[in-house]
């Protein structure tokens, strides 16, 4: 299930297969409560989605969904039209950045990076040029705890650099971020569409997607009564 | 296997980085020796009596102490996340830390433990089974200690609920272990507590990590 | 199986034994109590300390059945994912705890006469007392989490670890014992006679009903626990800002 | 040194007495590097401070720097024109919100509240007020642990409500909030202004205050060739 | 005295809220208790001989193993740089943390001890100076663990490191506290030592609270 790369290591010339993946009436409970419900995305090849909701909306919740890391409690996801039940194999497809960054503050910029292209064991990419990709070039060989709020973002970001897969699941990535590394930030996502890659984005305000296909997350609103309410 | 590979080599280097950490295990281990001694009174005959459980004793709780380490600072800096996300199966990356835990504090300890054990007094014909049963016996102490630290992952006061979860389990270890010492001292053969110590970390290896790998999968939930 | 793990149908079941446990426990109790506690002969050797005995054993009884059926329902809660099965067991803890508990100050109440003191570290006095770690373990454990849901997980593998462990323990401790030394006293030792046998039993009976009866109760309050924080957790989606 | 208030318990209704805070010539340094040197800037009553610069530029370490928490390397912080010697009495007169957001989970929002304004000694504000001004009013009985990142983020900022103070130090106070929110923090902030306070605000992007005056940090130096390089 | 009284009741508010936190220092004194007959052997007389150290020795294990938790979480959470920014002096927090740790485990330690005692076959004599001992005792531990708790805030490793800093301040506290239960049981006048550990508490109620301020002022940096 490891997406098929048609080229060599250096990262900007691979592509990816084409593929799709959709959720239909999807629904999250957390917590006893339900946040949100038949929600239904669809998404193939170059294309974005952008999640769109007020403050606990959900879309922090639906992108670990998507990622495997809550369970849904309706619906379904699917991975070129077929149901995903092995959510182990769905994960080696894509990247997923959250709220927190991952960053081992002892460790060097270059060798966060290099435990990360290891750990989904692709060839030896070169991580100083994604380093470099985001502007943290000069900053290779410094301990991550040096690092301001908005450059260890980027480190966290620069992961999407070093194990390409073809789909990226990225909360609030333009957080911290000054105005230079938004754009390096637009272009990386671009990019990653022009070879064939699809982004899941949640993000307020700052926009770096061009042309996502918005999602409305908060649209829905709650239902308090669950199977529980029937019992006692 | 690469993962079992990336995790172990990053935690090594971790380790090695911040070597304060392994240097602490030790040095609690060998406080708490020294307290006993303090609490008991100095006499040669009543330390010798209680020379292995004494040790045996400490160094579980110095093991103890180290294991909320095991997963924690994962968890809370989202590590863990990427973990489950590696796309192969979360028992090898249990296996990993539960290796390197092992050999930056279980391995230390048992390397420490004759120079403490001439401090309390252990009769000499006691080193070798102390020596063999820690051997066998630390990293069931790691296995264990995975279970519980990722049991505990994200509840208030970790530590401590740890120490409280783990340390029952831990009691065959330590009678096993000390009945190996105590009976290489009066000469009995110590094949048979041996024995059970290594049937313990074999029972130990095959359902540890597994139980820890669903512990983790729900914590990263 | 899924039908008795629909909260429904399973209350209903639940609901439906209440009275019958209750009432029986009640029954029993009044049966039983003045049988062992005033009328049954006092031991020859032990007087009036035997009484004890019938607070003893029962509770000793109960605790590891209990023991037995939360590791179970864990387990079920684990595989096949029925919420019923965790609030059961969360349910039952305490009363396991409080009976071992019961079981641990009658049996060293027992021993001050009996063996000239509250505890020996025999083998089953030990595992007895570890069995009562893990129950305030699996209790802490329940509830150490912010999210209600983690700390069911969590506990319930913990439930199931422990009763791997506690074969275990058992045996472990008993070799450790009779290596070290043998034990002073042997439990049990006494031949038990029938005029001991009838409010023993009477006793046994009175404590398992008031177990289920009290566990239903227990269900019940956990059922509306969830329910209120559900109710609650329903107005959490009023957080937007208000439109100005 | 607690700032004098006109008035009652009702917030809007405080006003403060007419102050000024500068600095001059500032300096920091952090782990043996220079982050910035030679920053001056000075502000009064109902004014704004916007401090720009790229990530990195040190707009953290200068917020912290204000608020006494972090120490300079050279250079005066004044008020009143006065220097500061006793930063436990400066402090007083300062609110400061961090990336860290100081929130107790286990507590509700109002109890949250209760406590930062008990703190500060503060007489019987209703928080519920506070809270209700961030959109937290239907929040305010439940723990924290149940908020969203923009929800935590919004309780963290019903600090500056709960117990006046006229400086307030706001680090990054737009991230993670949806549009609305955004408004009634840009509201937030005008009142204060409007009543004599003071704000200090570091912020990429997204504006909350008007007619801020613009300070830029990172026009000192840059990250890539700074002592550090020499140091290693 | 607001910020003393806001701290402390937030502190108490929120160990009743987490009652399990308590609960499991408890379990671990208890735990560790009994650890020492397993490791040792279950002989009432060697037992007895080495009771008042073991519980000691234990209670001292317990006490530290919260000790990271005084100021670790609101270090974490930023809590501490309000504390820092609250205009008054820093003692008063200190002081009130203190306060809110002794009484949410040095306390309930006090109150489980004579239970735990009694498995230890401590004889009877002994009971009324183990007591007192604990009650003069823990403060002290409680204020030198708030001190070590403030310096190695924000190290690697926090809670073994601690460990490590506080043990061979407790030394005395160990000391003079079986000493005393020693006395007692053999019928010496317990006078003296436990006015030694009045002292130590006197001595460390006056200094502490600013040396922990200070190492709190500095972490906050
Ligand atoms: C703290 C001390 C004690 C503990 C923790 C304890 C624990 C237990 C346990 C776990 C059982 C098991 C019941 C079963 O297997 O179904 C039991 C049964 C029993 N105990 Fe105790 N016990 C204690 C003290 C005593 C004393 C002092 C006596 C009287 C001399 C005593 C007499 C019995 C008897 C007669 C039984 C039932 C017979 C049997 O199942 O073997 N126990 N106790
Ligand atoms: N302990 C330290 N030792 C050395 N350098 C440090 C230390 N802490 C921070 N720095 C450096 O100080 C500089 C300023 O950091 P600061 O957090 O103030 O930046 P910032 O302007 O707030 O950035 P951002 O927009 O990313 O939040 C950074 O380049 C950082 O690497
Ligand atoms: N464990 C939980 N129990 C109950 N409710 C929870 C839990 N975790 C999150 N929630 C609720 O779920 C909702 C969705 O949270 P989520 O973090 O997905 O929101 P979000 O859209 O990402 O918000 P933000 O823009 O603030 O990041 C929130 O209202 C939150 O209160
Ligand atoms: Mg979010
Ligand atoms: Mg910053």
């Amino acid at each position: 299930m490891v997406p098929r790369i048609n080229s060599g290591t250096a990262l900007s010339l691979q592509t990816f297969e084409r593929a799709s993946f959709s959720g239909t009436g999807l629904a999250c409970r957390r917590g006893g409560r339900l946040v949100f419900a038949g929600l239904t995305f669809s998404i193939s090849s170059g294309e974005a989605v952008v999640l769109r909701g007020h403050n606990g909306s959900g879309k922090t919740t639906l992108l670990r969904l998507m990622a495997g890391l809550n369970r849904k409690s309706a619906g379904e996801l699917a991975w070129n039209g077929a149901e995903i039940h092995d959510f182990e194999a769905h994960s080696a497809l894509l990247r997923f950045i959250g709220h927190l960054d991952a960053v081992k503050p002892a460790l060097t910029v270059a060798e966060n990076l290099e435990f990360w292209r290891n750990l989904w064991g692709y060839p030896p990419v070169d991580v100083k040029q994604a380093a470099q990709r985001l502007g943290l070039g000069a900053l290779a060989d410094f301990p991550a705890r040096l690092l301001s709020a908005g450059q260890r973002h980027r480190l966290s970001l620069a992961r999407l650099l070093v194990a390409p897969a073809p789909l990226w699941l990225l909360d609030e990535p333009g957080n911290a971020l000054d105005d230079a590394s938004l754009q390096a930030l637009a272009g990386i996502i671009a990019d990653h569409r022009a070879r064939g890659g699809m982004v899941v984005i949640a993000s307020h305000g700052t926009t770096v997607v061009e042309n996502g296909a918005p999602l409305d997350v908060g649209a829905f609103t709650n239902v308090s009564e669950t199977h529980w309410s029937e019992a006692v | 296997m690469t993962v079992f590979a990336a995790v172990l080599k990053r935690d090594l280097s971790l380790a090695i980085r911040q070597s304060a950490d392994t240097f602490t295990v030790l040095a609690f281990f060998a406080i708490a020796t020294v307290l006993f001694p303090l609490g008991i009174g100095p006499e040669t005959n009543t330390l010798a009596r209680i020379a292995s459980g004494v040790l045996w004793v400490s160094a579980l709780l110095a093991a103890l102490l180290s294991l909320d380490r095991i997963f924690a600072v994962d968890f809370e800096d989202g590590t863990l996340d990427q973990l489950v996300l590696c796309g192969e199966p979360l028992v090898f990356v249990v296996l990993a830390k539960t290796a390197a835990h092992w050999l930056t504090t279980g391995l230390p300890l048992i390397i420490l433990s004759p120079v403490l054990a001439v401090t309390l007094h252990l009769p000499a014909q006691g080193y070798g089974a102390l020596l063999l049963a820690l051997f066998l016996g630390t990293p069931t102490v790691s296995l264990i200690g995975a279970v519980g630290a990722a049991l505990v992952l994200g509840s208030r006061r970790g530590g401590v609920l740890l120490s409280f979860l783990v340390l029952p389990l831990y009691v065959p270890i330590l009678i096993f272990g000390t009945l190996s010492v105590e009976a290489a001292i009066i000469g009995v053969s110590t094949k048979a507590t041996l024995a059970l110590l290594g049937a313990l970390a074999l029972f130990a290896v095959t359902l540890a990590p597994w139980a820890a790998a669903a512990a983790l999968r729900q914590a990263a939930e | 199986m899924h039908r008795f793990a629909n909260p429904t149908t399973f209350m209903r079941i639940a609901n439906a034994v209440f009275p019958w446990a209750a009432g029986l426990a009640v029954v029993l109790f009044l049966a039983g109590l003045p049988i062992a506690l005033v009328t049954s002969p006092p031991d020859y050797q032990q007087g009036d300390t035997v009484r004890l005995f019938y607070i003893h054993v029962p509770s000793a009884w109960i605790s590891l059945l209990v023991y037995g059926s939360m590791a179970v329902s864990s387990a079920a809660f684990l595989i096949w994912r029925h919420p019923m099965a965790n609030v059961s067991a969360r349910a039952i803890a305490p009363m396991g705890a409080t009976f071992t508990g019961l079981a641990l100050i009658t049996g060293m109440l027992w021993g001050q006469p009996m063996w000239g003191t509250f505890w020996v570290w025999d083998a089953r006095l030990t595992s007895f007392l570890l069995l009562f770690f893990l129950y305030l373990g699996y209790i802490a454990l329940a509830d150490a989490f912010e999210d209600p849901e983690r700390g069911d997980k969590a506990a319930a593998i913990l439930a199931v670890v422990g009763s791997v462990n506690l074969p275990i323990i058992h045996f472990s401790v008993e070799w450790w014992n009779t290596l070290h030394q043998p034990s002073i006293v042997k439990m049990g030792g006494f031949t038990v006679d029938g005029s001991i046998l009838l409010p023993l039993f009477l006793m046994l009976g009175a404590f398992t009903c008031y177990t289920v009866a009290v566990w239903v109760l227990r269900l019940r309050a956990e059922l509306l626990a969830v329910k209120l924080r559900n109710a609650r957790m329903s107005e959490v989606s009023l957080s937007r800002m208000p439109a100005e």
